[in-house]
């Protein structure tokens, strides 16, 4: 079968994890000595030890055997392809692939397609020919971001982007997402739009300079936390905690720190130990043979001091339970 | 006859320093030149200039009577003229045959390979008569300076060259070998070759040329003929005033200041001892190869030996590395300068004072005056030319190079200096200068050890003097005994 | 003292420093297989040279670049520059043939960009390669936007997805590439410059090699390697991406030491990056295969790289 | 020829040197400063050296270990692991005094192990450090297991973050240690040291210079300087993560490179490099100010690092 390449964004073969249980039932119980095998970026990103952790909690529950690599670095993909096609090479059931970029791992896939494993993209970096998709929806993070300025800041007013490495799907999706979204209405301006390749100290470096040039600056979005957490400090140093509103992006444990203390505003958290989890499922669902759409969307959420208890949980289920709540 | 070459007016300025003032140069064909004048005259810049590896300021080159321009080595090739040059220009890692193709290859298969096999046969071919147990597909870099040096003659030879530049061909080579070349020489001039010869060694100047242009202080000084000119006269118009003729004086006392005992290292060095007394001067002669320059790294500590004591005033050195070695007094002028001696883009200050920073320092500080005017101190006894300790000791010429070498020692309390090949590529006026200064050290009751190859340097400066063969100290000749029959017999392999 | 004609001395130096390596490559070997039995099945092992290919392919070009005394930092950066344009060219169709001459020529003409300010400019290797990383890296992401590639013709991609008599198509090409690179290495007149300009440019230049032009060539020749390995990459993945390429300098610089290159030029053998590249791959396997957690591949990797470079050492000489 | 006593060749030569990459400089100033106003605002000048800072304190060690004739591509990796450890005292209440001293002996430590595996092992110093460069990573995400280190007392970060008549701390450090660093490499044995060692190791060994020892004291010294950049850095960041200096290691070589540092060896110096971090932080912060897009970014620092070595052939002469 042919299929169309994928856009996780705006594919419309597409559901949200809240509708699993209501129309595909209950998960099915794997049959014993099934091997899921996870291949994620790097796991120098709590985020991605997170995602593995979420794999691991269902694995364990279900009594499965979980493998979880990750290349060296961000960046590395052709060690991270090796490491996907040495999987293959063991004989497990379904991969889970969390890929560098949206090519690099093609090949596993098509590997690993070709000898009946079947292969769940989750997150992030988007494989066109990928057959499901799990994850969120990376223009959302940037959108949740812009709305609540929107909301929060109705006068309008200056603002900036600490983006990702340039070239990064995600991090393209989310700063376009929050560009878009808040340059709407007219009444914000995104001043600067700069790289700082995901280190907190390139973001301090940025955001400092950005102040100095617009002392009259509201606030800042990065598009992840550990940026978020340096312009934070540059916001600080420069004495504008009170004018200056910071968001970050993925909901790391340091960012909910950082929200309740009331040093970060926000953070867009995709929940990544659930997502794991929903994966672990999606994939399980796929081997029993469920006919499940193309995409399942991950849940997301903007984190403030208002919510930050709501969800700083780590128990699974309340979690859950509050998302559904809502 | 039409001069086989005439260069006109060459002129050659570093930085403000004018190091040629127009000079002029006429060699007819199958003549064999000599460039003569002291360290730093410019007898290297001006053969740099006619084989294109620096450019001149002004002045022409006329070759054959047709006037050429000569921008790269490879236009000098062009133009029939090959060189070899005072330092060595090889690549360590290739062998004999490629150093001596490299840049013009021998090819085959439609010129895309290289025909390694011709090319050995040809080096094979060329140095036959020059010294056949070159092994042509060793590595250059497990070769002996000597051999290296012969290699850079087979390569002048190899080009088939009108006019050859020998810029010192001879300084790390022995009699024995001087007179094979001498041979390839005559042969090369019988047929037409032009030869210009550079050499510090007035003999072999006399034995080889039949005119001789002199330089001083970048200046034509006059073109003479040879032999019809005396050496004396040559001499005066090389360094502009009358050498004193010395006599060997001794200041040996019977008090021992260095004692080698057994030192061995592979074959190169077997069981080697002997004494050294304060205020004595040591020779060591010996052929090529014999050992004498390993002796000299193992005593200094730069290698390592495999066994034996070395001990100064009585008590065994601590320690086998150079620094140790230093410490208890010992100094090293090694024989390849550039390799072993020079830091090249230091100041010659630099270069002086390295062994000895901590005493020319005060709370870790250096006291970069006084390192200074010491420096100048010393060098203006040995005539450093130009005398200017700032400038980086690369841009001095050889001779100078190896007086800042010497310096390095005397501005440390050095109380033994092994000199290996001391006055290599050193001029007539500073040679003797430097056996006054081996004097001078022996007279202050310290004591020397000078390597040489040349057997008249040997029997100048020694006391007494250790005969080397074959890794082994063959002969011990003390006063009276030294003769150049005798030390030829303990040499000579039987 | 008779002249020996023998070439044996030369010969045996030679194959003595490349054992080392491979001795090493069998020392990794042996602790894998026995560890994990997967290790020394033949589809594992094919799957090392495959994943070494692209990596090898890079490697030839750097030893190169090394041994003339150099050093090539972007080549990540130009693969995805000709990976990007070549693409290009193959999904507007171009015929594929055109189209992979046409990615060669940029990877060629980014080589003869970073050669040229190196051997005309005179300036130092590490710091023009280094602002080629930026460079060319730019170039494919303004070039692209920043977004892959898509949709390549299966019949480009079959060249790089299929095997000859079970070897994958990129492990031949590679493999002829590899003798190419040892014949101009060893064989040819360029070989004997890229040693002299690298073991000593001065004497080079006295004795005539075209220095500028040596060192032109070992960049550009870098630079269409990279192209190559570009091309074996897009084939694989049906996609070019800007970002392609990154962290490939350090593998095969890793590769190139491991091998025996010295980066103080001179030195450095085909053979010994082969192996080189194929340690490297071997280790990245073993530590999968045996489900080592990413930290702690780090740390092999970083453990691995220092004791081949030891072993390698003891078993070859005091020649830094 | 008489005699010349005057110095002045040599000094009006390092002057001239120097010269020319502070002309580098001035241009890319001027460029900035007539594109946008805010820049030659006393504010944000003082922001450039601020965050040139951490560069420059690495880019010290660098130029040391470089002159020494070696490369130190660890230098991010071993910051992280003397920040990860120093934020762990700090943290668990070791008084801070002694846990900047605890980092800065793991910094001392690391560069002793490279040091050592070069100066005594005789290994490549690219491929050594690269080794560490892994494994000093894997070690400090081994530790934290991959987490940042959060909560530095205030009392440690009062240090990084405050000023002294207006100019930030971390300034001052540096600016001490770059005194430090010009009399260690101009006016003691050890800087005598450096370069001969650097220039030709060989002679400088039989002339008595202790070049183990000397090596050995680059590559510390370049640990210790790490050590130094990572406490400024944690402090003002508040947080230690175990990625932090990624990629420093090209920034450092960068400035000392464009701060006419010969990756040869022998050649170097300590204003130029510091030059050349200003360079590169100016490079940063002009493109910041003129909200350069991303790709545009790289391609401009590309292209600036490439004219600023032109620039500085152009006037500093043929020596590369
Ligand atoms: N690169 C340079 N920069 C500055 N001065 C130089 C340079 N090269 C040579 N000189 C100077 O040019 C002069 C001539 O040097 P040259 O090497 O030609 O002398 P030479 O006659 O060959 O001496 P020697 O007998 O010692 O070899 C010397 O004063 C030397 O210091
Ligand atoms: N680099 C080297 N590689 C191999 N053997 C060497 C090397 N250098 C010296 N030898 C060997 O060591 C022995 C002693 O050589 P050494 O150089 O000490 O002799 P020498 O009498 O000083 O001769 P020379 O006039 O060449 O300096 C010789 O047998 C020589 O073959
Ligand atoms: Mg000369
Ligand atoms: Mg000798």
């Amino acid at each position: 079968q042919d299929l169309a390449p994928l856009n996780s964004d705006s594919e419309p073969d597409r559901m949200d994890w809240s509708e699993l249980d209501a129309k595909f039932g209950q998960m099915p119980v794997p049959a014993a000595g099934t091997k899921v095998g996870g291949v994620s970026k790097t796991l120098t990103n709590e985020y991605w030890r997170s995602l593995g952790e979420g794999y691991a909690n269902v694995a364990t529950k279900l009594g499965i055997e979980f493998v979880y690599q990750a290349a060296q670095s961000e960046g590395d993909q052709l060690g991270q392809l090796a490491i996907a096609e040495n999987l293959i090479s063991q004989g497990f059931n379904a991969l889970l692939f969390s890929p560098q970029t949206d090519a690099n791992l093609i090949p596993a896939v098509e590997a690993a397609t070709a000898a009946g494993v079947p292969v769940l993209n989750v997150n992030d970096a988007v494989i066109p020919s990928a057959a499901n998709y799990v994850g969120n929806v990376q223009k959302g993070n940037g959108v949740n971001v812009a709305n609540w300025f929107i909301a929060n800041r109705p006068d309008g007013g200056k603002v900036a982007v600490i983006e990702g490495q340039p070239g990064v799907y995600a991090a393209g999706q989310r700063t376009a997402g929050f560009t878009e979204t808040i340059t709407a209405g007219g009444k914000f301006e995104v001043v600067a739009s700069v790289p700082a390749n995901w280190s907190r100290e390139e973001a301090f470096n940025a955001a400092s300079t950005i102040l100095q040039q617009y002392p009259d600056l509201i606030g800042f979005y990065a598009n992840n936390d550990g940026m978020a957490l340096g312009v934070v400090e540059a916001v600080k140093a420069a004495g504008k905690a009170e004018q200056v509103a910071v968001f970050g992006t993925d909901g790391i444990s340091d960012a909910y720190a950082a929200v309740r203390a009331g040093d970060l505003t926000g953070t867009v958290d995709s929940f990544p130990v659930l997502t794991g989890e929903i994966a672990m499922e999606v994939a399980l669902r796929l081997m029993a043979g469920q006919d499940l759409p193309r995409v399942v969307a991950t849940p997301q959420a903007l984190i403030t001091k208002d919510n930050v208890e709501t969800y700083a949980t780590s128990d699974m289920a309340a979690l859950r339970a509050a998302l559904l709540a809502n | 006859m039409t001069p086989r070459l005439a260069l006109h007016a060459m002129t050659k300025t570093y930085s403000g320093n004018t190091v040629l003032h127009g000079v002029d140069l006429t060699v007819l064909p199958g003549e064999v030149h000599g460039l003569l004048g002291e360290n730093g005259a410019g007898k290297s810049t001006l053969l740099n200039i006619l084989c294109g590896v620096i450019a001149s300021d002004g002045g022409s080159i006329e070759i054959d009577g047709k006037l050429v321009s000569i921008s790269s080595p490879r236009e000098a090739a062009q133009a029939g003229v090959a060189m070899i040059h005072q330092e060595l220009q090889q690549v360590p890692e290739l062998t004999v045959a490629q150093n001596i193709f490299l840049g013009a290859a021998k090819r085959r298969a439609g010129g895309l390979f290289v025909d390694r096999a011709a090319q050995e046969a040809e080096a094979r071919r060329l140095l036959q008569p020059l010294d056949p147990a070159i092994d042509v597909t060793a590595p250059v870099r497990d070769l002996r300076v000597a051999q290296r040096q012969i290699v850079e003659i087979a390569k002048a030879l190899r080009a088939n060259a009108r006019i050859i530049a020998m810029d010192e061909p001879t300084s790390s080579l022995t009699p024995k070998e001087f007179e094979r070349l001498v041979q390839v020489i005559g042969g090369l001039a019988a047929s037409g070759v032009s030869i210009i010869y550079v050499s510090h060694k007035m003999d072999e100047v006399f034995r080889l040329c039949q005119t001789a242009t002199i330089l001083r202080d970048g200046k034509l000084i006059s073109q003479v003929p040879i032999p019809a000119t005396p050496v004396r006269g040559v001499i005066e118009l090389m360094v502009g005033r009358e050498l004193a003729t010395a006599t060997h004086q001794s200041f040996a006392t019977d008090k021992v200041l260095l004692r080698v005992k057994g030192l061995t290292r592979g074959t190169a060095v077997l069981d080697a001892g002997f004494d050294l007394h304060a205020g004595e001067v040591l020779g060591i002669a010996g052929l090529v190869g014999s050992g004498r320059t390993e002796l000299m790294r193992l005593i200094a500590g730069v290698d390592r030996a495999d066994a034996g004591v070395v001990e100064v005033a009585g008590k065994p050195v601590p320690g086998h590395s150079p620094r140790a070695r230093i410490k208890a007094g010992l100094g090293l002028v090694p024989e390849e300068r550039k390799r072993d001696g020079i830091i090249r883009q230091r100041p010659v200050s630099s270069n002086i004072g390295l062994p000895s920073m901590r005493e020319f320092s005060r709370l870790g500080i250096i006291r970069s005056a006084r390192l200074k005017a010491r420096s100048e101190e010393l060098m203006r006894e040995v005539n450093l030319r130009p005398l200017d300790v700032t400038r980086p000791i690369g841009s001095f010429s050889g001779g100078n190079q190896q007086k800042v070498i010497i310096g390095r020692w005397l501005a440390s309390d050095t109380r033994i200096f092994l000199f290996d090949e001391p006055t290599r590529g050193i001029d007539v006026g500073a040679k003797a200068e430097i056996y006054d200064l081996i004097e001078g050290l022996a007279r202050e009751g310290r004591a020397v050890i000078v390597v040489s190859s040349e057997l008249p340097e040997v029997m100048r400066v020694s006391d007494r003097v250790l005969v080397m063969r074959e890794g082994r100290i063959s002969a011990d000749l003390g006063p009276g005994q030294i003769t150049e029959s005798a030390i030829a017999r303990a040499a000579i392999p039987a | 003292m008779t002249p020996s004609p023998s070439p044996l001395p030369l010969l045996s130096r030679i194959r003595f420093r490349d054992a080392g390596t491979l001795l090493g490559l069998i020392l990794i070997s042996v602790v894998f297989a026995s560890l994990t039995p997967v290790f020394l099945t033949a589809p594992n092992l094919v799957n090392i040279l495959q994943q070494s290919s692209i990596n090898a392919c890079i490697a030839l070009g750097m030893t190169l670049v090394i041994i003339s005394g150099g050093i090539d930092l972007s080549v990540g950066p130009v693969a995805a520059l000709s990976g990007v344009l070549g693409a290009a060219m193959l999904v507007a169709g171009v015929p594929i043939p055109l189209a992979v001459a046409g990615a060669l020529v940029v990877g060629l003409f980014c080589g003869f960009l970073s050669g040229a300010l190196i051997a005309w400019g005179g300036l130092q290797p590490f710091i023009v390669t280094l602002g080629g990383l930026s460079l060319f890296r730019a170039l494919a992401l303004i070039f692209t936007g920043g977004t892959p590639i898509f949709g390549l013709p299966d019949g480009f991609r079959a060249v790089t997805n299929g095997s000859l008599l079970g070897v994958p198509n990129p492990v031949i090409i590679v493999a002829v590439l590899a003798l190419l690179a040892w014949v101009i290495l060893n064989k040819t007149p360029l070989g004997e410059y890229f040693m002299a300009v690298g073991g000593n440019p001065e004497a080079a230049r006295i004795a005539g090699v075209p220095v500028t032009m040596t060192k032109l060539a070992a960049y550009m020749i870098s630079g269409l390697m990279a192209a190559v390995a570009s091309m074996i990459l897009i084939g694989r993945l049906g996609a070019a991406e800007p970002t392609l390429g990154s962290l490939w300098e350090l593998d095969a610089i890793a590769a190139a030491a491991i091998g025996g290159a010295s980066l103080m030029g001179g030195r450095g053998s085909i053979i010994g990056t082969l192996i080189g590249c194929i340690i490297l791959g071997t280790l990245r396997n073993g530590l999968t295969l045996m489900n080592v957690q990413a930290f702690y591949q780090l740390l092999a990797t970083g453990i691995i790289i220092i004791v081949a470079m030891l072993i390698d050492k003891a078993t070859s000489g005091k020649q830094g």
